[in-house]
Protein backbone atom coordinates (compact mmCIF):
# COMPACT_ATOMS: atom_id res chain seq x y z
CA UNK A 1 0.00 0.00 0.00
CA UNK A 2 1.38 3.54 -0.83
CA UNK A 3 0.87 6.04 1.55
CA UNK A 4 0.44 9.65 -0.01
CA UNK A 5 0.25 13.09 1.61
CA UNK A 6 -0.97 16.17 0.08
CA UNK A 7 0.60 19.40 1.43
CA UNK A 8 -0.62 23.28 1.58
CA UNK A 9 -2.43 24.07 -1.38
CA UNK A 10 -2.36 20.73 -3.23
CA UNK A 11 -4.40 19.04 0.14
CA UNK A 12 -7.29 21.82 -1.03
CA UNK A 13 -6.95 20.73 -4.92
CA UNK A 14 -7.17 16.82 -3.85
CA UNK A 15 -9.71 17.68 -1.78
CA UNK A 16 -7.60 15.14 1.16
CA UNK A 17 -4.26 15.72 2.90
CA UNK A 18 -3.79 11.74 2.97
CA UNK A 19 -4.57 8.86 1.41
CA UNK A 20 -3.78 4.76 1.23
CA UNK A 21 -3.65 3.52 -2.09
CA UNK A 22 -2.65 0.22 -3.78
CA UNK A 23 -0.17 1.01 -6.49
CA UNK A 24 -2.46 1.46 -9.80
CA UNK A 25 -2.32 -1.12 -12.24
CA UNK A 26 0.25 0.84 -14.86
CA UNK A 27 1.76 2.95 -12.18
CA UNK A 28 5.79 1.77 -12.35
CA UNK A 29 7.31 4.84 -10.95
CA UNK A 30 6.76 8.20 -9.33
CA UNK A 31 6.16 10.02 -12.65
CA UNK A 32 3.18 7.64 -14.02
CA UNK A 33 1.88 8.04 -10.31
CA UNK A 34 1.50 11.81 -10.27
CA UNK A 35 0.00 11.45 -13.75
CA UNK A 36 -2.45 9.04 -12.48
CA UNK A 37 -3.41 10.74 -9.84
CA UNK A 38 -3.89 13.75 -11.71
CA UNK A 39 -6.39 12.28 -13.38
CA UNK A 40 -7.94 10.62 -10.64
CA UNK A 41 -8.26 13.68 -8.53
CA UNK A 42 -8.71 16.39 -11.22
CA UNK A 43 -6.02 18.03 -10.02
CA UNK A 44 -4.79 20.17 -13.47
CA UNK A 45 -1.28 19.18 -13.61
CA UNK A 46 -1.12 20.31 -10.15
CA UNK A 47 1.78 17.27 -9.14
CA UNK A 48 3.66 18.15 -11.96
CA UNK A 49 4.17 21.55 -11.75
CA UNK A 50 7.90 22.29 -11.20
CA UNK A 51 7.61 24.04 -7.54
CA UNK A 52 6.31 21.04 -6.07
CA UNK A 53 8.92 19.09 -4.45
CA UNK A 54 8.29 15.17 -3.92
CA UNK A 55 9.43 13.07 -1.21
CA UNK A 56 9.78 9.06 -1.09
CA UNK A 57 9.69 7.50 2.22
CA UNK A 58 10.64 11.41 3.49
CA UNK A 59 13.34 11.65 1.08
CA UNK A 60 13.08 14.45 -1.79
CA UNK A 61 13.76 12.62 -5.00
CA UNK A 62 14.43 14.69 -8.53
CA UNK A 63 13.53 12.70 -11.91
CA UNK A 64 11.93 9.57 -12.22
CA UNK A 65 12.06 6.94 -9.63
CA UNK A 66 10.65 3.29 -9.58
CA UNK A 67 8.16 2.40 -7.21
CA UNK A 68 7.70 -0.90 -4.94
CA UNK A 69 3.90 0.01 -3.86
CA UNK A 70 4.70 0.19 -0.31
CA UNK A 71 6.22 3.55 -0.07
CA UNK A 72 5.25 7.03 2.04
CA UNK A 73 4.82 9.60 -0.41
CA UNK A 74 4.96 13.49 0.26
CA UNK A 75 4.20 16.34 -2.08
CA UNK A 76 5.14 19.59 -1.16
CA UNK A 77 3.88 22.93 -2.81
CA UNK A 78 7.04 25.81 -1.80
CA UNK A 79 6.83 25.93 1.99
CA UNK A 80 7.92 28.56 4.82
CA UNK A 81 6.21 32.06 4.26
CA UNK A 82 5.01 34.57 6.52
CA UNK B 1 23.16 22.23 27.74
CA UNK B 2 19.91 21.48 25.53
CA UNK B 3 19.37 21.42 22.02
CA UNK B 4 15.45 20.99 21.51
CA UNK B 5 12.72 21.65 18.89
CA UNK B 6 9.05 21.58 19.47
CA UNK B 7 6.51 21.23 16.82
CA UNK B 8 3.20 21.95 19.15
CA UNK B 9 -0.60 21.84 18.49
CA UNK B 10 -1.74 23.83 21.18
CA UNK B 11 -0.66 27.22 22.37
CA UNK B 12 2.26 28.20 24.50
CA UNK B 13 3.46 30.43 26.97
CA UNK B 14 6.54 32.08 25.49
CA UNK B 15 7.54 33.37 28.85
CA UNK B 16 7.62 30.49 31.31
CA UNK B 17 9.39 28.81 28.36
CA UNK B 18 12.11 30.85 27.72
CA UNK B 19 12.54 30.61 32.13
CA UNK B 20 12.74 27.20 31.86
CA UNK B 21 15.15 27.28 29.04
CA UNK B 22 17.32 29.70 31.16
CA UNK B 23 18.03 26.93 33.01
CA UNK B 24 19.52 24.93 30.83
CA UNK B 25 22.06 27.44 29.64
CA UNK B 26 24.55 26.54 32.51
CA UNK B 27 27.19 29.47 32.23
CA UNK B 28 26.19 31.05 29.12
CA UNK B 29 25.25 34.96 29.48
CA UNK B 30 23.74 36.09 26.55
CA UNK B 31 20.28 34.84 25.87
CA UNK B 32 18.54 35.87 22.93
CA UNK B 33 14.93 34.90 22.07
CA UNK B 34 12.62 36.03 19.35
CA UNK B 35 8.61 35.87 19.66
CA UNK B 36 6.47 35.14 16.19
CA UNK B 37 2.82 36.64 16.68
CA UNK B 38 0.08 36.40 14.15
CA UNK B 39 -0.48 40.04 13.07
CA UNK B 40 -3.93 41.23 11.68
CA UNK B 41 -2.78 43.16 8.54
CA UNK B 42 -5.57 45.88 8.35
CA UNK B 43 -7.54 43.97 10.43
CA UNK B 44 -8.00 41.86 7.84
CA UNK B 45 -6.03 38.27 8.88
CA UNK B 46 -8.51 36.21 11.23
CA UNK B 47 -6.31 33.03 11.56
CA UNK B 48 -2.92 31.30 10.38
CA UNK B 49 -3.55 27.44 10.08
CA UNK B 50 0.16 25.76 9.92
CA UNK B 51 0.67 22.31 8.05
CA UNK B 52 4.23 20.65 9.19
CA UNK B 53 5.31 17.15 7.39
CA UNK B 54 5.89 15.17 11.01
CA UNK B 55 9.35 13.77 11.07
CA UNK B 56 10.33 15.80 8.10
CA UNK B 57 9.48 19.27 9.37
CA UNK B 58 11.07 18.21 12.83
CA UNK B 59 14.28 17.07 11.07
CA UNK B 60 15.17 20.01 8.77
CA UNK B 61 14.88 21.94 11.79
CA UNK B 62 17.87 19.96 13.68
CA UNK B 63 19.67 20.23 10.96
CA UNK B 64 19.66 23.98 10.94
CA UNK B 65 20.13 24.21 14.83
CA UNK B 66 23.28 21.86 13.64
CA UNK B 67 24.64 24.50 11.14
CA UNK B 68 24.18 27.06 14.10
CA UNK B 69 26.14 25.12 15.89
CA UNK B 70 28.98 24.57 13.67
CA UNK B 71 29.05 28.71 12.87
CA UNK B 72 28.64 29.98 16.54
CA UNK B 73 29.74 28.94 19.87
CA UNK B 74 26.49 28.09 21.47
CA UNK B 75 25.55 26.36 25.05
CA UNK B 76 21.63 26.14 24.31
CA UNK B 77 19.36 26.47 21.61
CA UNK B 78 15.35 26.06 22.17
CA UNK B 79 12.79 26.29 18.79
CA UNK B 80 9.11 26.31 19.35
CA UNK B 81 6.88 25.98 16.88
CA UNK B 82 3.25 25.89 16.47
CA UNK B 83 1.11 24.13 13.81
CA UNK B 84 -2.90 24.14 13.40
CA UNK B 85 -4.90 27.08 13.69
CA UNK B 86 -3.55 29.92 15.68
CA UNK B 87 -5.45 33.46 16.30
CA UNK B 88 -4.61 37.01 15.86
CA UNK B 89 -2.08 37.97 18.40
CA UNK B 90 -1.10 34.37 19.21
CA UNK B 91 2.75 33.40 19.30
CA UNK B 92 3.67 31.12 16.15
CA UNK B 93 7.41 30.50 16.99
CA UNK B 94 9.86 31.08 20.01
CA UNK B 95 13.45 30.64 19.05
CA UNK B 96 15.89 31.07 21.89
CA UNK B 97 19.75 30.94 22.12
CA UNK B 98 22.38 31.20 24.48
CA UNK B 99 25.99 31.66 24.55
CA UNK B 100 28.75 32.57 26.28
CA UNK B 101 29.01 35.99 24.29
CA UNK B 102 25.89 38.40 22.97
CA UNK B 103 27.12 38.49 19.69
CA UNK B 104 26.89 34.89 18.95
CA UNK B 105 22.92 34.94 20.57
CA UNK B 106 21.53 37.38 18.51
CA UNK B 107 23.25 35.87 15.22
CA UNK B 108 22.44 32.08 15.48
CA UNK B 109 18.76 33.33 16.94
CA UNK B 110 18.52 35.88 13.74
CA UNK B 111 20.12 32.62 11.46
CA UNK B 112 17.68 30.08 13.26
CA UNK B 113 14.55 32.82 12.42
CA UNK B 114 15.53 33.39 8.71
CA UNK B 115 15.98 29.37 8.21
CA UNK B 116 12.41 29.10 9.49
CA UNK B 117 10.78 31.54 7.64
CA UNK B 118 12.25 30.57 4.37
CA UNK B 119 13.42 27.05 4.09
CA UNK B 120 11.31 25.53 7.32
CA UNK B 121 8.60 22.50 6.51
CA UNK B 122 5.32 24.37 7.04
CA UNK B 123 2.61 25.75 5.29
CA UNK B 124 0.17 28.49 6.23
CA UNK B 125 -2.95 29.47 5.61
CA UNK B 126 -4.11 33.14 5.95
CA UNK B 127 -7.84 33.22 6.17
CA UNK B 128 -9.75 36.43 6.66
CA UNK B 129 -13.82 37.01 7.37
CA UNK B 130 -14.03 35.82 3.48
CA UNK B 131 -11.79 33.87 2.23
CA UNK B 132 -8.09 32.75 2.38
CA UNK B 133 -4.79 32.22 0.60
CA UNK B 134 -1.54 30.18 0.98
CA UNK B 135 1.24 32.04 1.87
CA UNK B 136 4.93 31.90 0.51
CA UNK B 137 8.38 33.67 1.75
CA UNK B 138 8.31 37.57 1.12
CA UNK B 139 11.16 38.66 -1.28
CA UNK B 140 12.69 40.43 2.20
CA UNK B 141 12.40 36.85 3.78
CA UNK B 142 15.07 35.30 0.89
CA UNK B 143 16.71 38.77 1.15
CA UNK B 144 17.25 37.90 5.06
CA UNK B 145 18.37 34.75 4.40
CA UNK B 146 21.41 35.45 1.26
CA UNK B 147 22.71 37.52 4.03
CA UNK B 148 24.53 33.82 5.83
CA UNK B 149 25.84 33.12 2.64
CA UNK B 150 28.11 35.78 2.74
CA UNK B 151 29.46 36.03 6.10
CA UNK C 1 2.70 50.59 23.13
CA UNK C 2 5.11 51.64 25.91
CA UNK C 3 8.64 52.68 25.97
CA UNK C 4 9.97 52.09 29.07
CA UNK C 5 13.24 51.57 31.16
CA UNK C 6 13.50 50.25 34.86
CA UNK C 7 16.21 50.29 37.35
CA UNK C 8 15.82 47.51 39.68
CA UNK C 9 17.81 46.86 42.87
CA UNK C 10 16.25 43.62 43.37
CA UNK C 11 15.60 40.74 41.11
CA UNK C 12 13.09 40.65 37.98
CA UNK C 13 11.60 37.45 36.33
CA UNK C 14 12.28 38.10 32.60
CA UNK C 15 9.84 35.29 31.16
CA UNK C 16 6.76 37.12 33.00
CA UNK C 17 8.30 40.69 32.33
CA UNK C 18 8.01 39.49 28.69
CA UNK C 19 4.46 37.98 28.50
CA UNK C 20 3.65 41.17 30.16
CA UNK C 21 5.34 43.19 27.60
CA UNK C 22 4.19 41.31 24.56
CA UNK C 23 0.41 42.56 25.91
CA UNK C 24 1.79 46.42 24.93
CA UNK C 25 3.13 45.38 21.70
CA UNK C 26 -0.60 45.81 19.72
CA UNK C 27 -0.48 44.41 16.77
CA UNK C 28 3.41 43.87 16.41
CA UNK C 29 4.32 40.42 14.90
CA UNK C 30 8.00 40.10 15.60
CA UNK C 31 9.59 40.48 19.67
CA UNK C 32 13.10 40.34 19.58
CA UNK C 33 14.73 39.86 23.19
CA UNK C 34 17.79 39.41 25.04
CA UNK C 35 18.64 38.17 28.60
CA UNK C 36 21.89 39.70 30.03
CA UNK C 37 22.91 37.32 32.88
CA UNK C 38 26.23 37.24 35.24
CA UNK C 39 28.87 34.84 33.82
CA UNK C 40 30.93 32.78 36.91
CA UNK C 41 33.74 33.26 34.75
CA UNK C 42 36.35 29.84 35.26
CA UNK C 43 33.99 29.80 38.45
CA UNK C 44 35.72 32.47 39.80
CA UNK C 45 33.25 35.16 40.01
CA UNK C 46 30.76 35.28 43.04
CA UNK C 47 28.87 38.53 42.24
CA UNK C 48 28.52 41.84 40.75
CA UNK C 49 27.66 45.31 41.97
CA UNK C 50 26.49 47.36 40.08
CA UNK C 51 25.90 51.31 40.50
CA UNK C 52 23.90 53.75 38.98
CA UNK C 53 23.37 58.06 39.01
CA UNK C 54 20.05 58.19 39.80
CA UNK C 55 18.37 60.45 37.12
CA UNK C 56 21.38 60.27 34.68
CA UNK C 57 21.32 56.21 34.09
CA UNK C 58 17.41 56.65 33.26
CA UNK C 59 17.52 59.79 30.95
CA UNK C 60 20.69 58.01 29.10
CA UNK C 61 18.67 54.87 28.74
CA UNK C 62 15.63 56.82 27.43
CA UNK C 63 17.77 58.65 25.18
CA UNK C 64 19.08 55.24 23.79
CA UNK C 65 15.64 54.38 23.25
CA UNK C 66 14.34 57.55 21.55
CA UNK C 67 17.49 56.90 18.92
CA UNK C 68 16.47 53.60 18.57
CA UNK C 69 12.89 55.01 17.64
CA UNK C 70 14.34 57.10 14.98
CA UNK C 71 16.20 54.43 13.53
CA UNK C 72 13.85 51.66 13.43
CA UNK C 73 9.54 51.81 13.08
CA UNK C 74 8.84 50.54 16.92
CA UNK C 75 6.09 49.28 18.66
CA UNK C 76 7.50 49.01 21.85
CA UNK C 77 11.00 48.62 23.93
CA UNK C 78 11.11 47.75 27.52
CA UNK C 79 14.49 48.02 29.35
CA UNK C 80 15.52 46.51 32.36
CA UNK C 81 18.57 46.80 34.26
CA UNK C 82 19.92 45.77 37.40
CA UNK C 83 22.18 47.38 40.13
CA UNK C 84 22.62 46.05 43.78
CA UNK C 85 24.45 43.18 44.03
CA UNK C 86 23.46 40.43 41.60
CA UNK C 87 24.63 36.94 41.83
CA UNK C 88 26.35 34.51 39.32
CA UNK C 89 23.48 33.11 36.70
CA UNK C 90 21.16 35.58 37.46
CA UNK C 91 19.76 38.32 35.10
CA UNK C 92 21.64 41.59 34.97
CA UNK C 93 19.42 43.00 32.20
CA UNK C 94 16.75 42.72 29.86
CA UNK C 95 15.90 44.23 26.71
CA UNK C 96 12.94 43.59 24.57
CA UNK C 97 12.02 45.22 21.40
CA UNK C 98 8.80 44.65 19.08
CA UNK C 99 8.10 46.10 15.74
CA UNK C 100 5.95 44.66 12.43
CA UNK C 101 8.71 42.65 11.06
CA UNK C 102 11.56 41.04 12.56
CA UNK C 103 14.44 42.88 11.28
CA UNK C 104 13.71 46.15 13.21
CA UNK C 105 13.34 43.82 16.07
CA UNK C 106 16.67 41.99 16.22
CA UNK C 107 18.71 45.08 15.36
CA UNK C 108 17.33 47.45 17.41
CA UNK C 109 17.59 45.05 20.32
CA UNK C 110 21.21 44.04 19.62
CA UNK C 111 21.80 48.43 19.02
CA UNK C 112 20.26 48.64 22.58
CA UNK C 113 22.42 46.02 24.38
CA UNK C 114 25.74 47.28 22.56
CA UNK C 115 24.36 50.84 24.00
CA UNK C 116 24.19 49.55 27.77
CA UNK C 117 27.53 47.50 27.29
CA UNK C 118 29.29 50.66 26.80
CA UNK C 119 27.59 53.85 26.95
CA UNK C 120 25.00 53.32 29.70
CA UNK C 121 25.74 55.29 32.96
CA UNK C 122 26.50 51.93 35.35
CA UNK C 123 29.62 50.89 37.05
CA UNK C 124 30.31 47.24 37.72
CA UNK C 125 32.50 45.87 40.56
CA UNK C 126 33.03 41.94 39.62
CA UNK C 127 34.17 40.30 43.48
CA UNK C 128 35.82 36.38 43.80
CA UNK C 129 36.38 34.77 46.97
CA UNK C 130 39.44 36.49 47.52
CA UNK C 131 39.35 40.63 46.00
CA UNK C 132 37.35 42.14 43.03
CA UNK C 133 37.82 44.47 40.70
CA UNK C 134 35.81 47.43 38.59
CA UNK C 135 35.28 46.18 34.79
CA UNK C 136 34.98 48.24 32.07
CA UNK C 137 34.22 47.57 28.40
CA UNK C 138 35.89 45.15 26.55
CA UNK C 139 37.55 45.83 23.00
CA UNK C 140 34.72 43.69 21.78
CA UNK C 141 31.76 45.91 23.44
CA UNK C 142 33.14 49.01 21.72
CA UNK C 143 33.72 47.42 18.43
CA UNK C 144 30.63 45.82 18.30
CA UNK C 145 29.26 49.82 18.44
CA UNK C 146 30.95 50.89 15.82
CA UNK C 147 28.53 48.74 13.70
CA UNK C 148 25.96 51.25 13.99
CA UNK C 149 27.83 54.53 13.05
CA UNK C 150 28.22 52.82 9.27
CA UNK C 151 24.50 51.58 8.82
CA UNK D 1 25.38 73.04 50.38
CA UNK D 2 27.48 71.17 47.73
CA UNK D 3 26.36 67.38 47.09
CA UNK D 4 28.71 65.35 45.98
CA UNK D 5 29.00 61.73 44.22
CA UNK D 6 31.96 59.54 44.02
CA UNK D 7 30.87 57.03 41.42
CA UNK D 8 32.93 53.38 40.91
CA UNK D 9 36.48 52.86 42.28
CA UNK D 10 36.31 56.56 43.09
CA UNK D 11 33.83 55.72 45.34
CA UNK D 12 36.60 53.17 46.99
CA UNK D 13 39.67 55.77 46.79
CA UNK D 14 37.30 58.18 48.50
CA UNK D 15 35.64 55.47 50.82
CA UNK D 16 31.85 57.20 50.79
CA UNK D 17 29.82 57.45 47.61
CA UNK D 18 28.57 60.73 48.28
CA UNK D 19 28.89 63.36 50.98
CA UNK D 20 27.52 67.08 51.79
CA UNK D 21 30.09 69.67 52.15
CA UNK D 22 29.90 73.57 52.79
CA UNK D 23 32.03 75.15 49.50
CA UNK D 24 35.61 75.65 51.59
CA UNK D 25 37.56 78.85 51.93
CA UNK D 26 39.25 79.48 48.25
CA UNK D 27 37.38 77.13 46.44
CA UNK D 28 35.54 78.77 43.59
CA UNK D 29 35.08 76.58 40.79
CA UNK D 30 35.18 73.31 39.87
CA UNK D 31 38.94 72.30 39.26
CA UNK D 32 39.80 74.41 42.50
CA UNK D 33 37.06 72.02 44.18
CA UNK D 34 38.64 68.83 42.65
CA UNK D 35 42.45 69.85 43.87
CA UNK D 36 40.86 70.68 47.64
CA UNK D 37 38.89 67.13 47.74
CA UNK D 38 42.10 65.70 46.21
CA UNK D 39 43.88 66.84 49.13
CA UNK D 40 41.30 66.25 51.40
CA UNK D 41 40.54 62.66 50.70
CA UNK D 42 43.93 62.09 49.67
CA UNK D 43 42.61 60.89 46.60
CA UNK D 44 46.38 60.93 44.47
CA UNK D 45 44.93 63.18 42.23
CA UNK D 46 41.88 60.95 40.84
CA UNK D 47 39.72 63.43 40.25
CA UNK D 48 41.70 65.55 37.77
CA UNK D 49 42.35 61.58 36.04
CA UNK D 50 41.67 62.60 32.27
CA UNK D 51 39.38 59.34 32.21
CA UNK D 52 36.83 60.98 34.69
CA UNK D 53 33.87 63.17 33.95
CA UNK D 54 32.20 65.52 35.50
CA UNK D 55 28.68 66.56 36.39
CA UNK D 56 27.18 69.56 37.91
CA UNK D 57 23.15 69.37 38.50
CA UNK D 58 23.34 66.07 36.07
CA UNK D 59 24.54 67.82 33.32
CA UNK D 60 28.31 67.10 31.91
CA UNK D 61 30.83 69.90 32.14
CA UNK D 62 34.14 70.35 30.39
CA UNK D 63 36.85 72.60 31.70
CA UNK D 64 36.68 74.84 34.52
CA UNK D 65 33.02 76.32 36.35
CA UNK D 66 32.39 78.53 38.38
CA UNK D 67 30.58 77.12 41.46
CA UNK D 68 27.63 78.81 43.65
CA UNK D 69 28.19 76.02 46.48
CA UNK D 70 24.44 74.70 46.13
CA UNK D 71 25.16 71.88 43.13
CA UNK D 72 24.93 68.46 43.05
CA UNK D 73 28.30 67.16 41.28
CA UNK D 74 29.66 63.96 39.94
CA UNK D 75 32.56 61.89 39.55
CA UNK D 76 32.17 59.44 36.79
CA UNK D 77 34.72 57.17 36.29
CA UNK D 78 34.23 55.38 32.67
CA UNK D 79 31.28 53.63 32.36
CA UNK D 80 29.76 50.54 31.13
CA UNK D 81 31.62 47.39 30.82
CA UNK D 82 30.75 43.58 31.78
Amino acid sequence: MLKIYYFGRLGERAARREENLVLPEGVTSISTLKTWLDRSHDLGGALHDKSVKTMINQSLVHGDIALQGNEEIGFLPPVGGG
Amino acid sequence: MGFDAEILNTGFNPGSRLNKFSKTCGDAGAIASFIGRVRGQSGEVNQLRLESYPGVTEQGIEQAIEQAQRRWPLASVLIIHRIGIVAVGEPIVLVATAAKHRRAAFQSCDYLMDYLKTDAVFWKHQSGPDDGEWIEPRQQDYADKTRWSET
